[in-house]
């Protein structure tokens, strides 16, 4: 049995107090794995990722990393505990070059160890090599992407964890994300992603869950999982509705 | 016109800049406009002078290192001065606007630091009254330099002063890991956070950077011209007006803004009478707001 | 499905709100591909459609709260492209927000009677130099939002502060608030989003009543459920672009559809 | 006893133009939500524009015209409003903090077209000889700060219930929307900026009225009168009233004047004159921390109804589940 890395049990969280997004979810990524999360618009994947990047608040339920509680950790404490996260918007900072990006995520290595490993991810990465000196607003969407991957990696994180890294690509670009993240798990990374293009993310996938409104519905093989019936039915919603769950603070207007 | 004005105009421009830079780093990374930097200035230049005043009463009258008007004890002070204006602002920071941060609107910082503006000038009244003093009431003898411009040895220092913080400020800001953070903090908050930055530390940087700068600037107004409580409110207006005109955020941008105010300033000395030259900030600040409210070298925020 | 709804535009008139060849890009990216479709009058018009496909764009196009980079939008005939959103709301369009914006400390009733068009009162000096003008409009708007308050079954909290609503309780507060302003076409953006199964009835029968009192629907909407048994026609958008549009039904059996919603439709 | 009703009359009077001060700014920020740092200079702006209307010919300076005390105030309320709606129309699309700013360089430039433009304003001398509401009863004391008492009251009654009527109104509903939610009282089809010029025009016109008032009440004015600290009492007195409501306006502006006048009564018991000016700083620092005490401990004031969003872990849940029984 392959040894857990990230064990999300009974997760819920959400913006606002009494709504929660994320409603008991539980979810386990083990060692060297792409694990993906699917599911409907508003199922709350990306409210998920983001209770476990810290981002969320977490209401009930806890996070483990390496069996490691990190349920309560500050945002900024989440890479020096090795999980390195990857937001879908703004996930450079724009007036600030390639080089420089790269540079402020290396705040928790040694100060000897960044201008190699800085060196190490141009090689992986040949195309911000030739974009150094470009500030990363300038950079195509690929690239910003590809940037965003490239400072969460180099603090050496034990997961990486993506919120859907193909939005808004064109589909060559999204072609290439997802070989980038294949790539990257090879050299021994464990992944975490979120992914609306379901196809593409199975493909890279070993396992995947389908979240439906807020907890884990279905749990399954990648590669056998785009010819799960079930699967398009959570996502086109002709199901039995679930309905009576959790959502107590919505009886307002019945009662 | 005498050229002498370029002179008045870069000293001037020199203060001005130099806190203008704690402005545009506390709107850009703190998110407030904060009407306290004002009094930081006048708290560091008295606490400067209360070390200066304490070291002659160690060591007896020091003689001024010639050709300047001021001997070592100054610089110790400035040096102990700048330190105890971090403090200030460090020590406010944690009383005052860290706990107002979190209610979450912007407006209500700047409330606060208006408040803190008028205790601190107040206490400064109360201590030291409101009657100007000086560090050194020696004459200096200005010396010619050619096309009728004239410069004192102390105005030469002050402005290569200026220069090597400036310079230093800069190459903080874009060449190490302290400074990077906080050019990210200033575009990003929430990704800074992913990205492993400790929001508190930057924050600290931030305050101590902007306290250490205005208690230079407010030193370099006491040499060259007096100490009062009220010498860091009166400079809000232009600071303020230096730090939009370069851009919020930007430092180079916030030292061009105090210079070309402080040229503009002094120019209008000559020309229509210096008891007008607190309204050409004003109207620079009005033309900017109109014209490019981003500033010179600002940034459209999203 | 299609025969228990009626019909209320004839297919010969004029649509209340249409697109033509509508584009809008964000830098590099083009959000919206050169859609076009029509609104019939009467009829409720789904838009479906996975995330990231331009809807919520498409939306902010036609209310006006972004200009499109180039094509037109016509509402009731008339081009309004750059016309201002406060604007096209005095035309007859109302909106409603994926997350409801009710003004939380303002009372429901208050919140309904803000949404009212030309409103004398909220000039200055209206409330000076005519005060019993005022005062009539003011009677009638409060009736007015009562009768609203009552059609989506908030009476009861009419006098209560928005902020004590819940989250499905907002959304008709919302719709509520549309109606004030007297709209020929209303856009609601995910009316079913974040709705228990009672208030979803309930949001499901006013808008099914508001549609049969002669007013246009166009709906964003997740939930195939509710689209199936509200919407006369859907549209399906995916990657800023018109996939295809029939019925409900019709639509969730294209096979292009299905590929769009589990991706690999680029 | 004549003498302490006679006080009574001079302090209500002074506290009640502060009300009226007070009154303005809290249709600025209370029910609006825009900052004014400057408000001294609008106070000064209609202080000086009445006195230059209805003092009499001076050779020394521009004017005065002589004209009467009512159309004084009148044109001190239009000067305060076109210059509030100027400072409005220029910065309200900006970042609040610039309204801020500029509102604070306002103040400096008034300051200073008050101390140098001596054809204008006289100058540091400032002007005299305004001419006083019941000026002919300057013989008996009593009677003149009774008469003076009532006149104020009136004005500032009568700005108190236009305040309120325009809270109430369609107009006032406007406002306190886009105070609350901007976009959404946008998408309801408000010109958010078009409503925020009218109220802070409004409300710098009802701060030159209350120059006005105070400069024909002391008949002389001075650019001494109008430095910051007039802009910072009238904060403190609408922060402590809590901002948003007319009443506590009022009444925070006197029971703050009643503090700093008993203060400043108290100084000038214990302490020598010569010790007098430093107390007197003692005193702002005191309202200063007192201030920034009441924006962290209880930022909505004694009567306030400013209730600010409501945030994570805060009691959002509870209103909910309540409303639902």
């Amino acid at each position: 049995m392959s040894e857990t890395v990230l064990d999300v049990g009974d997760l819920e969280a959400g913006y606002e107090p009494g709504v929660p997004i994320v409603r008991g979810a539980s979810i386990t990524v083990n060692k060297g794995e792409i694990v993906v999360v699917l599911g409907p618009n508003g199922a709350g994947k990306s409210s998920l990722i983001k209770a476990i990047a810290g981002l969320v608040p977490i209401s009930r339920g806890k996070v483990l990393l390496d069996g490691k509680d990190i349920t309560a950790a500050p945002a900024h404490t989440m890479v020096r505990l090795g999980l390195a996260f990857v937001p879908q918007t703004e996930n450079v900072f724009p007036r600030m070059s390639v080089e420089d990006n790269l540079k402020v995520a290396c705040g928790i290595l040694e100060r000897r160890q960044s201008p190699a490993r800085i060196e190490e991810m141009y090689a992986a990465f040949p195309d911000l090599l030739r974009q150094r000196r470009t500030p990363a607003g300038n950079l195509s969407g690929g690239q910003r992407q590809m940037l965003a991957i490239a400072r969460a990696l180099i603090v050496h994180p034990k997961v990486l964890v993506l919120d859907e890294p193909s939005a808004g690509l064109s589909p060559k670009f999204v072609s290439m994300v997802f070989e980038m993240l294949s790539a990257i798990r090879k050299s021994g990374v464990t992944i975490l992603l979120v992914e609306q293009n379901a196809k593409a993310a199975l493909a890279i996938g070993d396992r995947a869950y389908v979240l439906v409104e807020g907890k884990e519905r279905h749990e399954g093989v990648a590669s056998t999982l785009w010819d799960d019936p079930v699967v398009a039915e959570l996502y086109l919603g002709q199901r039995p509705l679930h309905r009576d769950s959790a959502r107590r603070t919505e009886t307002g207007g019945a009662a | 016109m005498s050229l002498q004005f370029i002179i008045d105009g870069l000293l001037t421009g020199s203060m001005i800049g130099l806190g203008a830079i704690g402005v545009t780093l506390t709107y850009s990374i703190l998110r407030f406009s904060n009407f306290a930097h004002g009094d930081f200035m006048a708290w560091g230049t008295y606490a400067t002078l209360a070390v200066v005043g304490t070291i002659s009463a160690m060591f007896g009258k020091v003689a001024p290192i010639t050709p300047f008007s001021f001997g070592w004890p100054l610089i110790v002070a400035l040096v102990v001065g700048v330190g105890l204006t971090a403090l200030l602002a460090l020590l406010l920071d944690k009383v005052l606007f860290s706990r107002l941060r979190k209610q979450e609107q912007a407006i209500i910082v700047v409330m606060g630091s208006f408040g803190a503006s008028m205790a601190l000038r107040s206490l400064l009244e109360f201590i030291f009254t409101s009657r100007p003093t000086y560090f050194s009431r020696a004459i200096q003898i200005a010396m010619p330099v050619g096309f009728g411009i004239r410069i004192t040895p102390d105005q030469i220092a002050l402005l290569l002063l200026t220069a090597v913080l400036v310079l230093g400020v800069h190459l903080l800001t874009t060449r190490t890991q302290t400074g990077r953070s906080m050019q990210a903090m200033s575009q990003n908050p929430a990704l800074a956070r992913i990205a492993g930055i400790d929001v508190a530390s930057v924050v600290r940087v931030t305050w101590v950077i902007g306290a250490a700068l205005a208690c230079v600037a407010g030193v370099m107004i006491g040499v060259l011209v007096q100490i009062r409580p009220l010498m860091g409110f009166d400079m809000l207006l232009p600071m303020f007006a230096a730090a939009i005109l370069g851009g919020i955020g930007s430092i180079p941008g916030a030292v061009l803004g105090g210079l070309i105010i402080g040229l503009a300033e002094a120019g209008a000395v000559q020309l229509i009478g210096a008891e007008w030259r607190a309204a050409v900030s004003f109207i620079i600040l009005m033309a900017v707001l109109i014209v490019r409210p981003i500033g010179l070298f600002g940034v459209r925020e999203r | 499905m299609g025969d228990t709804v009626k019909r209320h535009g004839a297919e010969t008139r004029e649509p209340v709100l249409a697109a033509k060849d509508v584009v809008r890009r964000f830098g590099g990216l083009v959000a919206v591909n050169n859609v076009s479709f029509d609104v019939r009058p009467g009829e409720i018009l789904g838009l479906i459609g996975p995330n990231g496909a331009g809807k919520t764009t498409m939306f902010d196009l036609l209310a006006g709260s972004i200009l499109p980079s180039s094509g037109e939008i016509y509402l009731g005939g008339v081009p309004v492209s750059g016309e201002a959103a406060h604007r096209r709301i005095g035309r007859g369009l109302g909106r409603t927000f994926q997350i409801p914006r009710p003004l939380p400390n303002l009372t429901l009733i208050e919140n309904v009677m803000l949404a009212a068009q030309g409103q004398t009162g909220e000039g200055l000096l209206a409330n000076f130099l005519t005060p019993w003008r005022v005062a009539a409009e003011e009677k009638a708007a409060a009736k007015k939002a009562a009768e609203l308050l009552e059609l989506v079954s908030l009476t009861r909290l009419a006098h209560e502060p928005a902020r004590v609503l819940s989250g499905g309780q907002r959304k008709l507060l919302e719709l509520a608030r549309v109606m004030m302003a007297d709209p020929v076409i209303i856009l609601l953006d995910e009316p079913a989003a974040g709705v228990n199964a009672t208030l979803l009835e309930v949001i499901i029968e006013r808008i099914r009543d508001i549609n049969e009192s002669g007013i246009t629907f166009l709906l964003i909407e997740h939930n195939i459920d509710m689209v199936t048994r509200l919407c006369h026609r859907v549209l399906v958008m995916a990657n800023g672009e018109l996939l295809c549009e029939g019925t409900a039904d019709e639509v969730a059996r294209d096979p292009r559809v299905i590929e769009a919603y589990l991706g690999g439709a680029a | 006893m004549i003498d302490l009703v006679g006080y009574g009359a001079f302090f209500l009077t002074t506290a009640l133009i502060f009300s009226l001060v007070t009154l303005g700014l809290n249709l600025q920020w209370g029910l609006t939500g825009l900052f004014n740092v400057g408000l001294a200079g609008f106070v000064a702006i209609g202080a000086y524009t009445s006195a230059l209307l209805t003092t009499p010919d001076d050779p020394a300076r521009l004017g005065g015209f002589g004209l009467p005390i009512l159309i004084g105030w009148l044109g001190a309320m239009f000067a305060g409003g076109v210059a509030a709606a100027l400072t409005g129309i220029a910065t309200l699309r900006l970042r609040s903090d610039y309204l801020a700013i500029t509102t604070f360089g306002v103040a400096v430039v008034v300051q200073l077209v008050a101390l140098n433009a001596q054809k204008l304003t006289g100058g540091p001398f400032g002007i005299g000889f305004i001419p006083r509401p019941f000026g002919d009863l300057a013989e008996t004391p009593l009677l003149f700060n009774l008469s003076n008492l009532a006149i104020v009251s009136a004005v500032t009654l009568a700005a108190y219930l236009a305040l309120e009527h325009l809270t109430r109104s369609p107009w006032g509903r406007v406002l306190k929307a886009l105070r609350e939610d901007e976009r959404a009282a946008i998408s309801l089809g408000k010109s958010a900026r078009f409503y925020r010029v009218q109220a802070f025009a409004v409300g710098g016109a009802i701060m030159a009225l209350a120059g006005a008032l105070q400069a024909h009440f002391t008949g002389f004015i001075a650019p001494d009168n109008y430095l910051s600290i007039l802009t910072f009492q009238v904060w403190v007195m609408l922060i402590v009233g809590g901002s948003g409501s007319n009443a506590g306006a009022v009444a925070g502006s006197v029971l703050v004047w009643a503090i700093w006048a008993g203060s400043g009564a108290l100084t000038s018991v214990l302490f020598t004159p010569e010790q007098q000016a430093r107390a007197a700083s003692l005193q702002i620092v005191a309202i200063g921390v007192m201030l920034c005490v009441i924006l962290l401990v209880r930022p909505k004031g004694m009567f306030g109804e400013r209730p600010r969003r409501a945030r994570f872990g805060k009691r959002t849940k509870a209103t909910a589940s309540e409303s639902g029984s």
